[in-house]
């Protein structure tokens, strides 16, 4: 049935639990045919690896019970893998440049990030802070355990600090400007 | 002849095509000598062309050179190397076109129908996990990584800097040729009674000879410019209009 | 099979594209235990919401085509659709010849595309795989991101591409003729 495809491809993309009444005022269809819909997914989904959950008046995607011991050796896995050169590259910029976008980040190494800083994230070695703009994009700094790991006490004692900073910050705006060039040329 | 637009080529191969296109003309050898005129008016009078992109151009315009000669002056022999150079051109822009029609598919189909991952957990419960490797001297050579990775200043390729010189050897060769041929044609055509058709035909490759000179003087030019520093990056990607005025 | 539902929880669960061979080292089995699950899965996702993409050696939970419109409507994140002359032969370039080096790119467009395959790459449409020959000469391929971009589950789905594959093969074989021939002429 199409709404049991929309009802599961939105549950999938939100990732959070939803409340039927909202679903339906998104689907512009009636309750009741979303409560059918539930019934009917919940009974697709019974063997496999993906379950719906539904608590109350909310439902939400989540793994089956029998995969959690899989689910737990993972995220050990996530939290104890080789960060690899991409994953210290990611951190040294935010080390020395954080607060700083992704966009920033991304821009600096000429690639996308958002997979490493997920993980770094995960990891508890940086985390998120509001961007200045007070918009939804959001800048990510170094966490006080990792600076106490790695036994500084304030993060100007890294080697090179400012020559670095200085470095940096020219490629960002040549950066800005090659990227205002090239549309220009286009 | 084509008036020069303020379109902006992609390259010598989009220029090429899109000449060949205008005239509904198939990619073969004769169309190929037909837009070459064309071409080098382009490339002569364009101001869009970017320092770094020239010798591209110009690379090009030797083998449109060689065709237009040899359609010209049937007597004129080629080398086995610059038979390939044709032959090369035209698979070249074939598939050219090819991209260029794939190329629709592609903007048809590009952000209409976006099929979406998972939207990130919002809460995430961290769990401090550091790595031995994670010591300042780790990070700071990790940094410096970062920083000698940009490529702020890229040489022009070394392969393309030797093929443009030893273009100008090339095209001073084909000059020699072609005065030979022209000295020729003035014997061979002296008989005759179609004294127009001589004489035009005579207009026509002395225009020709002086095309190569416009040519040769572009290598010179990208050649010189290449001589002592490495082009930036990022003046390939800036219009200089005093460049297209140098020759 | 026990099988496919780990598999389903663990590609639900870990939100990013996974290596068939990692999927197997986790799970303690066969790669082509792997890939045969995999088909499976495919095959009964199919009329979903949820569908199994899949790039190279990769695979990867999305939303189904037939949602799109609706999640779009739902969704804040910014999409930026425009791609620009060069960017858009690039990248038709790469979905249809990749793996492929930025040499072979910059033979096919005539011109230098350093700058573009640059932008691509922080916009994460496109990505480096390492060359075959095992040298420093990068191949550049589709990412996941790019393929949901032109909403298809795997590179094949995308129009003629299967042709184009035989007109690569025709033109490689007609230029080892081509040079053999020029060969024997010398």
């Amino acid at each position: 049935m199409k709404i049991d495809l929309q009802i599961e491809a939105l549950l999938f993309f939100k990732n959070e639990p939803i409340k039927v009444k909202k679903i339906a005022t998104i689907l512009e269809v009636e309750e009741s045919a979303v409560d059918e819909a539930i019934k009917r997914l919940t009974e697709s989904f019974k063997e496999r690896g993906i379950r719906l959950m539904q608590n109350g008046e909310e439902i939400m995607l989540v793994t089956a019970p029998e995969a959690s011991e899989l689910i737990e050796k993972i995220t050990k896995e996530e939290l104890t893998r080789d960060l690899g050169k991409a994953g210290l590259e990611v951190l040294s910029i935010i080390l020395y440049k954080g607060p700083i976008s992704r966009r920033d980040i991304d821009y600096i190494r000429g690639v996308n990030s958002s997979f490493i800083i997920r993980n770094l994230l995960v990891r508890g070695l940086v985390e998120k802070t509001d961007s200045k703009e007070g918009d939804r994009s959001f800048t990510y700094k170094p966490t006080f355990e990792l600076l106490s790991f790695m036994g500084i006490e304030k993060i100007e004692d890294m080697p090179e600090y400012n020559s670095v900073q200085k470095e940096i910050e020219n490629i960002t705006e040549t950066e800005i400007k090659t990227k205002t060039e090239n549309q220009d040329g286009e | 002849m084509w008036k020069v637009k303020t379109e902006v080529f992609e390259g010598p191969l989009d220029l090429l095509l899109s000449l060949i296109e205008k005239r509904k003309l198939f990619i073969n050898d004769i169309s190929l000598s037909k837009v070459t005129d064309d071409y080098i008016n382009h490339i002569q009078s364009s101001s869009q062309i970017a320092l770094g992109d020239r010798a591209h151009f110009i690379l090009i315009a030797s083998t449109l050179l060689l065709i237009k000669s040899k359609s010209l002056l049937p007597t004129l022999t080629l080398t086995e190397e610059e038979q390939i150079s044709i032959e090369d051109l035209e698979l070249r822009l074939k598939e050219y076109k090819r991209i260029k029609e794939l190329g629709v598919h592609v903007r048809e189909r590009f952000g209409k129908n976006i099929l979406f991952a998972k939207t990130p957990s919002k809460n995430i419960a961290p769990v401090f996990s550091p790595e031995e490797r994670i010591t300042t001297k780790n990070i700071w050579s990790a940094i410096k990584d970062v920083l000698n990775n940009i490529p702020k200043i890229e040489a022009l390729p070394k392969a393309i800097v030797q093929k443009v010189i030893s273009l100008e050897e090339m095209i001073e060769r084909l000059t020699d040729r072609v005065k030979q041929c022209l000295k020729m044609s003035f014997k061979d055509f002296s008989g005759t009674t179609k004294s127009v058709s001589r004489e035009d035909r005579i207009n026509i490759i002395v225009s020709f000879l002086a095309m190569l000179e416009l040519v040769k003087q572009g290598i010179i030019s990208v050649h010189q410019e290449n001589k002592n520093t490495d082009i930036q990056m990022e003046t390939e990607s800036i219009s200089t209009p005093s460049y297209g005025t140098q020759i």
